[in-house]
């Protein structure tokens, strides 16, 4: 079985002159090589250029994979000509190709947004680096994605997680330091347990192909090493996941970040660890497994459900806005964790449809709150107060990106809301729906706390001065534009929502479908 | 098979229970250890210990470095491929270490201090600074008092220099 | 363009659907147009004037959905699949086109009173107000003309929103306050329970369109009975104790506002989302086969009457005219829930009629109070002594309105009224008709006490007094309110169209 | 005037009739006297007055085109209505309103308040239509329609205890609006028709229908809102008041309970309770009022006793009742006018000044008493007679009973206090002129039906051969009367007369005046109680799981705080170890 797909992929290799048979390879490549050109070039405004460039047309690949993945099936591009399992393949399946979507459509708009001064501690000549940063870290999260090979992923991994480190540490806030720091202790640690996962299911299995080792996995499940080994790499994808308990590295991270790193960050990284999650759940292991033999469900679906409520509740309290959105993204991964939990296709679809609808709402908020923090010189509900006439177009955004956080019919977040709840009717849990929907009242909450603070607060005294102490006015087009794409892509997704939930839900399809089991 | 059986009965499997106790001692200096770099040294251990894993993983009994040599045949290798990979992870954990350090480096200048509930204090301290300039979500909606708001020290001491 | 081109001929292909689309997006339209010459243009009155003109069009367009529904056609557009199996889809059937006619036809006279209102009231903000209430009206539309769950849920919520704006108007403390009560306890009925209750639905059926006759035959009758409750509650704009609080909080607003919320779109789109569910979800049959075989099968039945009694009650003690006509309201709206609780066929047409004579005679009563406010800057019953001599046109309007809602011959509330005693005996839910009964009493015991107060005697003679600088309101305000009160008399000489249109809705597959 | 039944054609509800001979169209009866009463609420006074006295005489010149059998139907609102269907019981009784209204117009002309003339008219017209409702839902219209016009008579003292008077007073009529309501949805469920027929009592229908009738009808315990309301119109209100709605409740009562036993019992209970009340009684339209109720207790008696001389007897007593009634309070009314009093305690000697108002009201006095040769003798001695000779001997005494007691108090006591008795020093001015022709025509309707009453007979439903001056009965009467008369002189000679007292009776009418809104009050004091209760149980519930909440997710709080990295990676480890834990054990299961 393993052979023949090798052997179709070869074929397809060899029969194809077409240049397009490189683009898995090349969505990697792109940004990978673009971050030391960066580097050579040592100039801003060419980094800058560069790296919309590149993540512009790595989303332009992702758009040409997932049309080819959807026509013809999974895309296989056996790196350096080594063929599977000896050599490293990529290996794009829908799932992968819809992820690889997200993030570079995220990239793409976040280094669109022109993030004027405010963005980060280093010296304007020296902001060539962040750009580098970036692309790095983009190239990381592309190639988890796209990578079929298991240690290759622990490599992307690493990549990204080293690289984000780096960006967060740029934040002109004192706190970003310790927030890099934390981050980086608990994902080296999630990087570690991955790894050590890693080794022990290719030591029972030899392999470290992600369809081979499913295919050989099997005859050796019952072995305590697998179990072992299943269980250091769902930890260790965890962390990065931000699973409740292991959740507190990512408020103050996003929080402290410069504004497109967090915008950026709190649409693709956890996004991407996501699906590693799901692969390795469902293709690796098998839903089976998982869920009968160990009953992960029993573990999963509890933590789920607090994260959803611990998130929502603590966003309720926070006085930053940041910190706000990012509490509400740990209740936010709480749905996309559930769905998985649920174990079926409607809970699965619901997770993968969540990866772009909350990728994208969360991105446009971090942006809104960036041009707030641009204008007002402060990033605090309290900062927002009277902003409803002053700057229409963002208060506006954010009313949107919040209602798509609540789930709100018309809005992208309610169509992932949906596709939970049937899933969790699906699998005869009428209790979990309605949870799933209490929960989102507290998201009701946290998200009008702001819109009241839009429309009634009434600034006051030096609140009405903005950064450098002018009146306060709409956020910059540079600025506004690539937010206004992320908050309308909300309301454009939530009302025509079948594209992504045909796509999700092919995905979803093919990982419960997948080998092993 | 109880634990007390695999520990005594099958041998060979010592190597394991040293990564496992090498494994934890990392954890522990991570969990336990409040200063900053003596966390980073914890999870050199612990790195270490997942390196050493791989290793040993690689480890045939009687086998040689996998070096093909002219005119041998049937000679027993271990499995270089574990070996391989760790040289990535070990390129990695280096880096880790050095952006670890670099980032205590910058929290030194920052704060003077590297005990981490001290920098938790403080970052408390920032944290509520910006929270006294928010009305609490549930108080009632009254008229906002009327306060100066001072400027937040952003960055602390180290503005604007580069990494 | 081509995608436009194409939504064009998909729009005109299916007869009706052009007229279905332009009902909805007239008031839509009307938003943009009010927004455009009120901020750009600033122009009062051509603003002013749009709204009319658009509202005249967005009604006439509604009218002319009667002719073809009349004879028996759905006119349905299905606008673009909203999610795999679900569509934004809009049918129209006779019970929406009612509500839709109610909605659009209120939604003009209503403009022009709140001309007068505002503008005798020099109110802030004038071109949001109106650019919001297009927008409501549109949304109400859609619910009316929702050929599924899923699309009413939608325009249902798109109501909540685009009505925030107008409840928390005055943007004071105590408007916000108001607006977290309002918002807070709509919202979170509807998306912890109505949107549950949906796909629940969904789960079950694997569809959510409505059909006549209902598509819920064959569930168990427990998971039925607990479906209606979720739906009862869950639809919280049809201000089901305890779920009525945000009814009298929102009387903060500018009483248009009061108008349109009550009366009109908000309240209404509630109690219609219930009657619509009950009949063309449930299926009457289906339903009272149901709650027949459960032993709590009537607990919303229960719901219902406690609701419409208690809220008489509280009415009975209000000072705040505004809200002891919201309290009415409730109970009021309880008459149409019960209506459909019932699950008869005749109540529920009962319950659709109330619909609209409640929405007439509730309009004229807060137009009226809009108007006492104007005319004499009062809110207080107890402050309104006398002020009928100087207001007559007003508080004889009132008077009116509020026979009507009592329920009394020659008024049009006294056929709805009818309509639903008789389901109810019908059905032997005495419950009800006791229910009913009394509430029509104690209607009479908050509603003409305040005529009595308007026009009791003169004390210290006629010059002078307390009713000094009282006076009619504005000729736009009196002129609306007059004409309502004249067609709730119209309406029960004349009630045939309705009734017609109505007659057999709630009935099985055609 | 003969119509050609065959031929009539109709119009919808407009009811345009084509007729041979003079008429060329018809209105439905109720149409004259409700739309002289829209235009009269336009019209200036001269032009109201005139409608007044003119409407009812168009509305029975218009009426006298109708004959039985005439019937209009419409369709409304999905129902087939029958908007008129003309007999012989609804031809009289539409007559006596024609008749009723002519007079109270001529009564009401002294007067320039445009809201009782309004209201009066269309009162008047209301009656017209209810008589003529060919089912229970025209008959609710019109039902309904009575309240709301007449309490404007009410309101119209503009006092504000006829306010509230008023509004129980409507109250009461909603209730029975409303029972009527529910009595026709139950007729036309377990009947599938709405037309309103004789029904055996039985079914739930019947019962309800009897009791929204009932309320109208004054019986026993459901009679407060006559003796509340009624005194405390104005002068003018009481006489349209004690004209319309009682009558057309025992038009109903007849339509659809002829024969019904136990309205037999009802109306002997009505019959003879009043009479104490009425004894004690200081206000003299209350006397008044009780007396009706007595009167009103012969009359479903008599509906009670069935078809023939019974219904006859009741219906006859219900046309002469409207007229010596209607001229009783008139006299009174001219007497409150006058003097501005009505307490019997405060009057006195007013025939001195008021000599032909207390000469048209002994002539009242003498009608409602059942002399000979005045109106009641020849309509109350049917219905006795007819108890006799159905042999419920014991429904004949309390008949006589009553007779005697309604002597007694309206027959001597109303003109004795109010004319007679100790003077009171008033001197008011005779009445004006136009009650004094009211209270006239009245008088000589009086005389005029006692000395012939065959005119009257010969409009009855059923035809009948009654006789009432025969022996027997005037000797019996005159005996009775006589025998009274000396109980009322013996007890105010010897002082044993109950005095009159100023305080307002309660009887029954507790409940609807004290228990029921003191029960609303506490229902709602209560209901409130636990509503506030609740909300405040339920605010501190809140309150706590509020601070549970913040102490655990505020910035401050335990899970709302950033942990330290050791903390989570503690978690991290610990959850590692769970989960190895935990599928160790999944798998070793």
């Amino acid at each position: 079985m393993a052979a023949e797909s090798v052997g179709q992929g070869l074929q397809q290799v060899a029969l194809s002159t077409a240049f397009d048979v490189h683009f898995p390879a090349l969505e990697v490549v792109l940004p990978l090589v673009a971050a030391p050109l960066c580097f050579l070039f040592r100039s801003r405004a060419f980094a800058r250029i560069l790296s919309a460039a590149v993540a512009w047309l790595t989303f332009g690949v992702a758009l040409v994979l997932l049309q080819k993945v959807l026509a013809e099936g999974t895309v296989r591009y056996p790196l350096g000509g080594w063929a599977a399992p000896y050599g490293i393949e990529y290996r794009v399946t829908v799932a992968g190709a819809w992820v690889i979507l997200v993030v570079s459509l995220v990239a793409a708009l976040t280094l669109l947004f022109d993030s004027r001064g405010s963005a980060s501690r280093l010296a304007p000549e020296r902001r060539y680096l962040y750009y580098s940063a970036f692309l790095l870290c983009l190239a990381g999260l592309l190639g988890m994605a796209i990578t079929g090979d298991l240690f290759n992923i622990f490599v992307f991994l690493e990549i990204s997680s080293l690289s984000s480190y780096a960006l967060i540490a740029l934040g002109r806030d004192r706190r970003a330091l310790m927030a890099s720091y934390s981050y980086l202790i608990m994902g080296t640690i999630g990087g570690g347990f991955f790894m050590i996962g890693v080794g022990l299911l290719y030591q029972m299995t030899g392999t470290l192909n992600v369809e081979d080792m499913a295919q050989r996995l099997p005859a050796v499940l019952d072995t305590r090493t697998v179990l072992v080994g299943f269980a250091f790499l769902l930890v260790g994808l965890s962390i990065k996941l931000a699973v409740f308990p292991l959740h507190q590295w990512l408020p103050n991270a996003y929080t402290f970040a410069p504004p497109r790193v967090s915008a950026f960050l709190a649409g693709t990284a956890t996004k991407v660890s996501y699906y590693v999650m799901a692969e390795v759940v469902f293709v690796l292991f098998g839903a089976h497994f998982v869920f009968t033999e160990i009953g992960l469900g029993a573990v999963l679906m509890p933590l789920s459900v607090a994260a959803m409520f611990v998130g929502s509740l603590a966003a309720i309290y926070q006085a930053d806005l940041r910190r706000l959105l990012a509490y509400s993204s740990i209740g936010q991964l709480g749905y996309m964790t559930l769905g998985l939990s649920l174990a079926n296709v409607e809970g699965l679809t619901s997770g993968l449809v969540h990866v772009f609808n909350h990728g994208v709402t969360k991105s446009g908020l971090f942006l809104v709150v960036a041009c707030v923090g641009y204008r007002t010189g402060r990033t605090t509900v309290r900062s927002m107060a009277g902003l409803g006439t002053r700057m229409p177009a963002t208060s506006l955004a954010f009313v949107i990106g919040g209602m798509s956080l609540i789930g709100v019919p018309g809005t992208a977040g309610f169509v992932s809301k949906w596709e939970l709840i049937r899933g969790a009717l699906a699998a005869e849990r009428l209790w979990l729906a309605a949870v799933v929907l209490v929960s989102s009242l507290l998201a009701v909450v946290y998200v009008w706390r702001v819109v009241e603070m839009i429309y009634f607060g009434r600034p006051e005294g030096l609140e009405s001065l903005g950064r450098d102490g002018e009146p306060v006015r709409e956020a910059p087009f540079s600025m506004l534009l690539p937010t206004l794409i992320l908050v309308a892509a909300t309301v454009v997704f939530g009302l025509w929502s079948d594209p992504t939930l045909s796509v999700a839900r092919s995905a979803a399809v093919e990982l419960l479908g997948g080998a092993g089991g | 098979m109880s634990l007390l059986e695999a520990l005594l009965v099958q041998r060979g499997l010592w190597v394991y229970w040293a990564i496992i106790t090498l494994m934890m001692i990392g954890l522990y200096g991570v969990i336990a250890r409040d200063h900053l770099v003596k966390k980073v040294m914890g999870l050199n251990v612990f790195q270490s210990s997942a390196i050493l894993l791989y290793v040993a993983i690689g480890k045939v009994r009687g086998g040689t470095a996998a070096i093909l040599l002219e005119g041998e045949e049937n000679v027993l290798y271990s499995n270089p491929l574990p070996h391989v990979l760790m040289l990535t992870a070990i390129v990695v954990g280096i880096a880790t270490t050095a952006l670890a350090l670099a980032l205590t480096v910058r929290i030194q200048e920052a704060y003077g201090t590297l005990e981490e509930d001290e920098l938790a204090r403080l970052r408390v301290r920032e944290d509520e600074e910006e929270a006294a300039l928010d009305p609490h979500p549930f108080d009632p909606p009254g008229e906002p008092e009327d306060v100066e708001y001072p400027e937040v020290k952003v960055g602390g001491g180290a503005g604007g220099a580069g990494v | 363009m081509s995608a436009v081109g194409t939504l064009l001929a998909e729009l005109f292909a299916e007869p009706g659907s052009g007229w279905i689309a332009a009902g909805l997006l007239l008031p839509v339209g009307a938003a943009l147009l009010v927004a455009l010459l009120g901020w750009v243009a600033r122009s009062a009155n051509l603003r002013d004037g749009a709204t009319v003109v658009v509202g005249v069009a967005s009604a006439a367009t509604v009218l002319r959905l009667w002719g073809p529904v009349s004879s028996g056609e759905r006119p349905r557009w299905l606008l673009w699949s909203f999610a795999p199996g679900g569509h934004l889809e809009f049918v129209v059937e006779p019970l929406g086109l009612v509500f839709a006619t109610v909605a659009s036809v209120l939604w003009v006279v209503t403009s022009v009173y709140a001309f007068g209102y505002m503008r005798g009231h020099h109110e802030e903000h004038q071109t949001r107000f109106f650019c919001c209430f297009a927008i409501a009206i549109g949304a109400a539309i859609g619910v009316a003309f929702a050929g599924n769950l899923l699309t009413l849920f939608l325009f249902y919520e798109l109501l909540t929103f685009s009505t925030f704006p107008l409840v928390t108007h005055h943007q004071t403390t105590a408007a916000r306050r108001a607006g977290r009560v309002y918002f807070g306890i709509l919202l979170s009925t509807s998306v912890g329970l109505f949107l549950l209750a949906i796909v629940w639905t969904w789960w079950l059926t694997g569809t959510t369109d409505f059909r006549p006759g209902g598509i819920l035959a064959g569930t168990s009758p427990g998971v039925l009975v607990a479906l209606l409750l979720l739906y009862g509650y869950g639809i919280g704009k049809a201000a089901l104790m305890p779920a009525h609080l945000w009814l009298p909080a929102a009387m903060v607003a500018p009483t248009p506002v009061s108008a349109l919320l009550h009366a009109v779109a908000v309240v209404k789109a509630g109690v219609f989302s219930v009657l619509k569910v009950v009949t063309m979800i449930f299926g009457v049959d289906t339903l009272r086969g149901a709650m027949d075989r459960v032993a709590w099968g009537d607990v919303l039945i229960w719901i219902g009457c406690f609701t419409v009694l208690s809220a008489s009650i509280v009415a009975l003690r209000q000072d705040n005219l505004k809200r002891r006509l919201a309290y009415s309201t409730i109970g009021q709206l309880a008459y149409i829930v019960l209506g459909a609780a019932v699950a008869s066929q005749i109540a529920a047409q009962g319950a659709a009629l109330h619909i609209v004579t409640h929405a007439v005679g509730k309009i004229t009563l807060f137009f009226c109070a809009g108007a006492i406010y104007v005319g004499a800057h009062k809110t207080e019953i107890s402050t309104m002594r006398g002020i009928g001599w100087r207001m007559p046109f007003t508080m004889g309007a009132f008077f009116v309105g509020s026979l009507s809602i009592i329920g009394l011959p020659p008024l049009a509330g006294a056929w709805s009224k009818w309509g639903l005693i008789l389901g109810a005996s019908q059905a032997g839910e005495w419950l009800v008709v006791a229910t009913l009964a009394a509430s029509s009493l104690l209607s009479v015991g908050y509603l003409l006490p305040v005529v009595l107060q308007a026009f009791a005697p003169r004390q210290g003679g006629a010059a002078g007094g307390e009713d000094a600088g009282v006076q009619e309101a504005p000729l736009l305000c009196v002129v609306p309110l007059c004409l309502t009160a004249l067609l709730c008399v119209v309406l029960f000489f004349w009630p045939t169209p309705f009734t017609d249109l109505l007659s057999g809705f709630a009935g099985g597959p055609p | 005037m003969a119509a050609t039944e065959t031929h009539a054609q109709y119009v919808m509800g407009e009811t345009v009739r084509l007729l041979d001979g003079p008429l060329q169209a018809l209105l439905h009866p109720a149409l004259p006297l409700l739309v002289a009463g829209v235009v009269a609420a336009l019209a200036p006074p001269r032009l109201r007055k005139a409608l007044l006295v003119l409407a009812p005489l168009w509305g029975a010149w218009n009426l006298l085109g109708f004959t039985s059998g005439d019937l209009v139907s419409a369709e409304l609102a999905g129902f087939e209505l029958i908007l008129l269907r003309v007999d012989k019981l609804a031809f009289l009784f539409a007559l006596l309103f024609h008749l009723a209204a002519l007079l109270a117009g001529i009564y009401a002309l002294h007067s320039d308040d445009r809201m009782q003339q309004v209201a009066g008219l269309l009162y008047a017209g209301s009656a017209v239509g209810a008589v003529f409702a060919g089912d229970l839902l025209v008959l609710f219209f019109f039902w309904e329609l009575l309240a709301i016009t007449s309490v404007f008579l009410i309101w119209a003292r503009r006092e504000t205890a006829s306010t509230r008077s008023g509004l129980r007073y409507l109250l009461v009529h909603i209730a029975s609006g409303v029972l009527l309501l529910i009595g026709a949805a139950l007729h036309w469920i377990e009947f599938g028709t709405l037309v309103f027929e004789r029904m055996d009592l039985g079914s739930a229908a019947s019962w309800v229908l009897l009791l929204a009738i009932g309320i109208k009808c004054c019986f026993p315990l459901l009679h407060t809102w006559l003796v509340d309301a009624y005194p405390a119109a104005t002068e003018l209100g009481t006489v349209y008041l004690a004209s319309f709605t009682t009558k057309t409740a025992v038009y109903a009562l007849a339509r659809g309970y002829e024969g019904c036993e136990p309205l037999i019992w009802i109306g002997m209970a009505m019959a003879m309770f009043p009479i104490f009340y009425a004894v004690i009684e200081n206000d003299l339209r209350r006397v008044l009022g009780y007396s009706m109720i007595n009167q009103i207790g012969f009359m479903v008696c008599g509906v009670g006793l069935g078809a023939g001389l019974g219904v006859n007897g009741a219906v006859a007593h219900a046309f002469n009742d409207v007229i010596f009634k209607g001229l009783l309070f008139m006299s009174m009314g001219a007497v409150l006018l006058r003097t501005g009093r009505i307490n019997g305690s405060e009057l006195g000697g007013l025939y001195k000044t008021m000599p032909q108002t207390a000469g048209l009201c002994m002539v009242g006095a003498a009608s409602i008493s059942a002399f000979p040769l005045f109106s009641g003798f020849v309509s109350k001695s049917m219905v006795m007679t007819e108890a006799a000779h159905e042999g419920y001997v014991v429904v004949w005494l309390a008949l006589l009973f009553a007779s005697a007691g309604v002597f007694h108090h309206a027959g001597i006591k109303i003109p004795f206090f109010a004319f007679f008795a100790h003077d009171s020093g008033l001197r008011p001015k005779e009445a004006p002129l136009n009650m004094r022709v009211a209270m006239g025509i009245a008088a000589l309707l009086c005389i005029a039906i006692g000395c012939f009453p065959n005119a009257l007979y010969a409009l009855l439903p059923y035809a009948t051969d009654y006789h009432p001056y025969d022996t027997t009965h005037v000797v019996q009467q005159l005996q009775l009367l006589f025998f009274s008369a000396l109980a009322f002189v013996t007890l105010m000679l010897t002082g044993i007369y109950p005095p009159e007292l100023r305080s307002t009776n309660l009887d029954v009418d507790w409940f609807a005046r004290r228990a029921a809104p003191r029960t609303l009050r506490v229902l709602a004091a209560v209901g409130g109680a636990i509503w506030y209760g609740v909300l405040a149980g339920l605010a501190d519930v809140l309150k706590v799981v509020r601070s549970v909440v913040r102490w655990l997710h505020s910035p401050a709080g335990r899970l709302g705080e950033p942990w330290p990295t050791g903390t989570t990676v503690f978690w991290a480890a610990t959850l590692l170890g769970l989960l190895l834990l935990f599928s160790y054990l999944g798998s070793a299961l």
